[in-house]
C-alpha cells in the first residue's frame, strides 16, 4: 500500500472533505501555511474565503467559528499548539461544549479545533504542554488522537462530518512518520479504539506519540519472551473502555501511556475506570506512564527526564509483571 | 427611513410585552417561583425594539444574561420563554437553560449567554457564516458596557472590520457593569469612541429613545447587507432594577435613588407613548387596549408554564450528542 | 467554642492577613461587596487602593494579579464564580503555574486565586461548574478546597502567606454553614489531609461539599452497623495521599467523593493512585461518587439527578461493602 | 530632554550588542547548536534602546518570543543569555526556560513571554505594585503588531487607564504578525489609534530612529512617574530575519524581497552611527573600536556558555515551589 506522511495524511483529509462538503472551511493563524505543513495547498486550491488567516486573537476566532457552526458552517479552527487553546478556554468550556445541551439540543456545532501538541523539541513550556485531560473533564467534547497516518485521516474525516464539537489532537512528534494509507476513500468511526498488537501477558494503552514507542516496547520485549497487547483507543471521548478491558480480561495486567502530566491525566481515568469495571481482572497495580509533573522545560537533559519514553515503558510492564508473585 | 405609524404602534406594543415579560418574572422570582439568577432590563427595552424592527426573520441575534428583551424584541413567544423559566420542559430549552441561556434557532436568535462577552464572537461567526452563505442576513450582537471592556469584544471588532463583516454590534451602555459604574470601570466616556480602533463607524443614540435606536442601527444595517462591514452603536440607557432580582440583600448602595428616579421620568415606553398620543396615532382607549393586551399575553404565559410538565430527571442525560449518541 | 459560618471564616482570613501584611491585598469584580460576602467590611477597612473593583476582563485583571505577584505585592484574585476562571485559563495555565519554573526559581509569585464554586441552586451550565481537576493537571499550581470553617479559616490564611500560587475553592453550598472557629490566629498546613470521622469497613474520601454529606451518609450507616472512615485531603494538591493510603490499609475499601464531572476528575485521580500504591490493600473495586458526566441543567429534578448526593454516596458504600462476598 | 553624546554613544553601542548577539545566534541556530524556537529581532533594535535609555534599574520591562532585544536593552548580560540558549545551567534560567523565556528579576526583566499578548496583562500588576509599592518606577510593556489583536491588549489598556498605571505600551510594529501582515490583521492603519479608546495619550514613531523612539518613551516615562498614566507608543519598523529562524524552508513568500530591501536600507544602527559620525561624535576609528568591542563581547558571551555545564536531569524536578518544597 502507498506509504505517506502523518500530516500528509491530516492534509488529504482536510481536501477531500472540503472538496466534497462546500460548507467545510479552515480558519486559525497561518492557516495558509500550516505550521506543520497539514493545509499545504489547500488555501492556493479553495482560496481566501475558505482558508482563512485569522489575527492573532484565540477568543475571537474560536468564538466565531462557533458562531459560524451553529449557523450552517462547518468549520475547522486550527489552533498551531496545543498551549494557545488555554487562551479560548471559555469559548471551548463554556461555549462550544455545552451551547448545544444548552439549548435543549435545538442546535448542532458541527466543527472541528484542531491542534499540533506536544514537544517538537525545546520548545520548552510554553509550547509544548498536551491539554487532553482537561477537556475530557469537560463534559460533551468529543476528543481524538491518532497514533498513525491510517487513524488520522479515517479519524479526521469523520470528525468533520460529524455533527458535533471535536477537538483533534495531531502530535507534533509524529507529523513526519510515515505509514500505509489507501488511495480508497475510507472513514473510521469516532469512539471504535484498534489493538495495534496482541499479547497475552500484559496490556499496554497507549495514545498518539505513545503508541509506536509502546510498539517498539513491545517488539524488544518480545525477545525476552515476553508478550505485550497494545491497545490504541484512537478516540479519548467517547472512549472504547470494551477493548481495554477485554484485553485486561485476557492480561491481569495493565500499563498506561500518555505523554501528559501525570496527575488527573487521561491516564488516571482510565486506570480509574478499569480498576471500578475490571477489579476482578487484574492481578497487579496498573501503572502509569506519564510526563513528570512539570512542566516541559528547555533544556534536552531535563526534557528527556521529563518526557515519558520506551525505556520508561519497558520498566512499567517489567514492573507489572514482577507483580506475578506476590499476593493480595 | 421613517418609519411608519404602524411600526411605532407594533414597537409600542414589543415594549408593552417586554415590561409585562419583565415585572411578572421579576414578582415571580420574589415568590420562589423561578429559580437561578434573574436580570431583568426593565428601562431599557427601547434598545431591543428599535433594533429589532430592522430585523428580518432570518437575520441572527446573539444576546447576554440580560437578555429577555432582546428574545422577545426578535420574536420569540413568551411562553416558552416562561416554561424554561419556570424549568418545565416545553420551555425553548426543555429546562436546560434557563432564563441566561434561552435561545431559538428557528428565529434566529442564536442565544443569551452568561459568560459576560463570550457572545461578541459568536456573533461574529454566524456574521461570517451568513457572507459565506450568500445570504444578506445581518447579526446583531447585543452586549452592556461592562462586556465593553472584555477582551472578546476587541477581538471580534478587529475581525468584524478586517472580513467586513455584516454585523451591528449593539452596546447597552445601562451605566453599570453589576454593582460598578461604567464611569469607572470604561476608560472612555462613550464606548463607541472604541469603534474608532478598528476604523469601523461607532455612534452613540440616546437608548431610551426608540426612533433614535431604529434609525441609527437603521444606517448599521444597510451598511452591513451592502458588504460594508460592521458598526458599533451605543444605546445610553438605565436599568431599573437591580443587577440581579434579590441583590437589596447585600444592602449595598452603588448609586443613588435620585439617578434612579431622574431616569425612570426618562421611561422610554412613557416617551413613545405620548408621542403616539399626541400625534393621534393611538387614542387614549386604544392606548389602554394595547396596554391590556400585552398584560394579558403574559398572563397566558404564565399560565402556559404553569401547567406545562417537568422534565424528567433522566433528560439530564439524554441527547447530548447531535445523532443521538449518549 | 465559638461557631461562625464559612464564609465568615473565609472573611475573618482575609482580614487578619490583610491586617498582618500590608502587602496582600484583593482584587477582582465586585469585591468591595463580594458576592457571597467573602470581602464584607474590608474595603471599608482598607481603601480602595487594597480592595480593587476590576473591569470584567478576567485575562486582564488575572494577568495584573500575577504581574503584581511578582514583583513585589501579595495579590488575592477574587474570580466571583469558577467558571469564569477559563476566561483567564491561559494566565493561570501558562502564565501563574510556569513564570516560576521558567525563569529557573528566580522569583515568587505569592498569591490567591479564590473563586466560589458549584452550584447554588439553578444556575445552569455557565455558572455552576468546579473546575479542579484541570487544575490539578497542569503542575505546579497548589489547589485547596476546605469543607468547614474552620479549615477554609486556617488554610486560607496558610495560602495567603504561602510563596506559591495557589487556588482557593470555596464552595458555594457551603457558604452558610456553621462551625467551630477558635478566636485564637491558627493555621492549616497547605498538604495535610484532616480524617473527619473514624470507621473501619470502608473509606470515603470527601472534599468539598461531599465532605459533610459523607459523613452525614456516615451517620446513617452507623445505624444499619456499617463503620465508616471519612477522609478529607482539604488540600488537592499536594495531597496527602499517606492518611488515604493508611485508611484503606485498614478497611480495604475506599469511595471517593466530588462534586465534578467523573472522568479525568480529581476522583479518577485518588482511584488511579491509591489502586497503584495501595493495589493490595484493596478488597473492593473503588468507587466514585460524582457528577453525572453533563454540564449541570436548569431545572431541578434534573440538576438533582446530575448531582451527587447523599444517598448516592449510601448506594455505593453498600456496593463496595458487598463485594466482600466475591473474590478475585 | 535632548540627549548628551555619550548617551548617543551608549545606544549605539547597545544596539551593536543587540545585532551582534542576534546575528550569532542566528548562525549558532543553523549550525543546530541552539535548540527550539528563535526569533531574532535584526532591524528593531531601536525600539529597545531608545526606550530602555529612559529607564532607572529598578523600573520594570516584560517582554515577548522576540525578546533579546529588550532584554540586553534593560542591561541583561549576553553572557548568561547566550548559556540559557544553550539551555545551560549557567543560563538565566538555568536551561528551564531557553530564548522565548528569558528573564532576570533583579534587573526588573520580569519576563519574555511566548504566549502573545500574554505579557501585557502582567506588565500593569507590575505597574500596579509599583504603585502600590509607593515608588515612582515605571513599567514597560514590549509586544508586536500581531499582539495588539490579543483581548490583552484591550483588557490591560482599559485597567491601566482606569487605575492611571505608571506603564508605557510600546508596540513594535515591524509589519507583519508571522506570516500575516499587519495590513492585514490589523483593522487600523496604526495601532496608536487604539489609545483613543482607553482615553490614553497615543503617538506613532519611527522605530528605526533612536531618538525618535527616546523621545517619545521620555514624555511617556515622564507622564507616568507623575502619576499620569498610561501612554501607547507605536513604533514602526521591520524585521531582516523571518519570522523565526528556519522558516524558508516552508517555501512560504509573503513578503517582497524590495520590501525588505527597503527596510534594510534604513538600518537603525547605520543611521546613528552616520549621525554620530557627520556630527564629530565619534571617528571612524572609534566606530571601528566599538564595533569590535561588541563583536567580543559576545565571542565571549558565547565562549562563556559553550564551556557552562548542562544541567542534570533531575533538576527538571527540583525546587518546583518557592519554599524548598518539590
Ligand atoms: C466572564 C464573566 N465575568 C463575570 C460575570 C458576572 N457578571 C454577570 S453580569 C455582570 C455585569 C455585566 O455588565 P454589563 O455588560 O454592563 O451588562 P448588564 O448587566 O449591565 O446588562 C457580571 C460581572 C460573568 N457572568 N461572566
Ligand atoms: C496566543 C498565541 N497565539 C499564537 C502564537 C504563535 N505566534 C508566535 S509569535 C506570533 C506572531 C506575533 O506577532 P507580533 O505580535 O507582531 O510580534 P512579532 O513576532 O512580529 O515580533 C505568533 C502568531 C503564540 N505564541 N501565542
Ligand atoms: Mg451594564
Ligand atoms: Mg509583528
Amino acid at each position: 500500500m502507498r506509504k505517506i506522511t502523518y500530516i500528509q495524511a491530516v492534509n488529504e483529509a482536510f481536501r477531500e472533505e472540503m472538496r466534497r462538503d462546500p460548507k467545510v472551511f479552515i480558519m486559525g493563524e497561518e492557516v495558509k501555511v500550516g505550521v506543520l505543513g497539514q493545509t499545504e495547498g489547500l488555501f492556493e486550491e479553495f482560496g481566501e474565503e475558505k482558508v482563512r488567516n485569522t489575527p492573532i486573537s484565540e477568543q475571537g476566532f474560536v468564538g466565531a467559528g462557533i458562531g459560524a457552526a451553529g449557523s450552517g458552517m462547518r468549520p475547522i479552527v486550527d489552533f498551531m499548539f496545543g498551549n494557545f487553546m488555554y487562551v479560548a478556554m471559555d469559548q471551548l468550556a463554556n461555549q462550544a461544549a455545552k451551547l448545544r445541551y444548552m439549548s435543549g439540543g435545538q442546535v448542532n456545532f458541527p466543527m472541528v479545533f484542531y491542534t499540533t501538541t506536544g514537544d517538537m523539541g525545546s520548545t520548552a513550556a510554553q509550547h509544548s504542554d498536551h491539554p487532553v485531560a482537561p477537556f475530557v473533564n469537560m463534559p460533551l467534547l468529543k476528543i481524538v488522537l491518532p497514533s498513525t497516518p491510517y487513524d488520522a485521516k479515517g479519524l479526521l474525516k469523520s470528525a468533520i462530518r460529524d455533527d458535533n464539537p471535536i477537538i483533534f489532537f495531531e502530535e507534533v512528534t509524529l507529523g513526519g512518520i510515515k505509514g500505509d494509507v489507501p488511495e480508497e476513500e475510507y472513514l473510521i468511526s469516532i469512539g471504535k479504539g484498534d489493538i495495534k498488537r496482541s499479547g497475552k501477558d500484559v496490556t499496554v494503552v497507549a495514545v498518539g506519540c505513545m503508541a509506536p514507542q509502546a510498539l517498539s516496547a513491545a517488539e524488544k520485549l518480545q525477545k525476552e519472551g515476553i508478550s505485550v497487547e497494545v491497545a490504541d483507543p484512537r478516540t479519548i471521548v467517547p472512549l472504547d473502555k470494551e477493548i481495554i478491558l477485554n484485553s485486561v480480561k485476557k492480561t491481569g495486567r495493565l500499563v498506561i501511556c500518555e505523554d501528559a502530566p501525570r496527575l488527573c491525566s487521561f491516564a488516571s481515568e482510565v486506570s480509574a475506570t478499569i480498576s471500578e469495571d475490571g477489579f476482578s481482572y487484574l492481578k497487579a497495580p496498573i501503572k502509569r506512564v506519564t510526563r513528570e509533573h512539570v512542566p516541559l522545560p528547555f533544556s534536552s537533559p531535563m526534557t528527556e527526564f521529563v518526557l515519558p519514553n520506551e525505556s520508561k515503558i519497558i520498566d512499567a510492564i517489567k514492573e507489572a509483571l514482577r507483580y506475578e508473585n506476590k499476593t493480595r | 427611513m421613517s418609519l411608519m405609524n404602524e411600526e411605532l404602534v407594533l414597537m409600542y406594543r414589543k415594549m408593552l410585552t417586554i415590561r409585562a415579560f419583565e415585572e411578572e418574572a421579576s414578582e415571580l422570582f420574589w415568590k420562589g417561583e423561578i429559580l437561578g439568577l434573574l436580570h431583568v432590563s426593565i428601562g431599557e427595552e427601547a434598545v431591543p425594539v428599535g433594533a429589532c424592527t430592522n430585523l428580518l426573520p432570518e437575520d441572527h441575534i446573539t444576546s447576554t444574561h440580560r437578555g429577555h428583551g432582546d428574545i422577545i424584541g426578535k420574536g420569540a413567544d413568551p411562553k416558552y420563554m416562561f416554561a424554561e423559566l419556570y424549568g418545565k420542559k416545553t420551555g425553548y430549552c426543555k429546562g436546560r437553560g434557563g432564563s441566561m441561556h434561552i435561545a431559538d434557532y428557528s428565529l434566529g436568535i442564536i442565544g443569551a449567554n452568561g459568560i459576560v462577552g463570550a457572545g461578541i464572537p459568536i456573533s461574529t461567526g454566524s456574521a461570517l457564516a451568513q457572507k459565506m452563505l450568500g445570504t444578506r442576513n445581518v447579526t446583531v450582537c447585543f452586549f452592556g458596557d461592562g462586556a465593553s471592556n472584555q477582551g472578546t469584544f476587541h477581538e471580534s471588532l478587529n475581525l468584524a472590520a478586517i472580513w467586513k463583516l455584516p454585523v451591528i454590534f449593539v452596546c447597552k451602555n445601562n451605566q453599570y457593569g453589576m454593582w460598578t459604574s461604567a464611569s469607572y470601570a470604561v476608560s472612555v466616556r462613550d464606548v463607541s469612541e472604541r469603534a474608532k480602533g478598528y476604523g469601523i463607524p461607532g455612534v452613540t443614540v440616546d437608548g431610551n429613545d426608540v426612533t433614535a435606536v431604529y434609525e441609527a442601527v437603521h444606517e448599521a444595517v444597510e451598511r452591513a447587507r451592502n458588504g460594508d462591514g460592521p458598526s458599533l452603536i451605543e444605546c445610553k440607557t438605565y436599568r431599573w432594577h437591580g443587577h440581579m432580582e434579590g441583590e437589596e440583600a447585600y444592602g449595598w448602595v452603588y448609586r443613588s435613588p435620585e439617578e434612579a428616579e431622574e431616569w425612570k421620568k426618562r421611561c422610554p415606553i412613557l416617551r413613545l407613548e405620548k408621542e403616539l398620543l399626541s400625534r393621534g396615532i393611538l387614542t387614549e382607549a386604544q392606548v389602554k387596549e394595547i396596554r391590556e393586551e400585552a398584560k394579558n399575553e403574559i398572563e397566558e404565559a404564565v399560565k402556559f408554564a404553569e401547567e406545562s410538565p417537568l422534565p424528567e430527571p433522566e433528560d439530564a442525560v439524554a441527547d447530548l450528542f447531535a445523532g443521538g449518541e449518549e
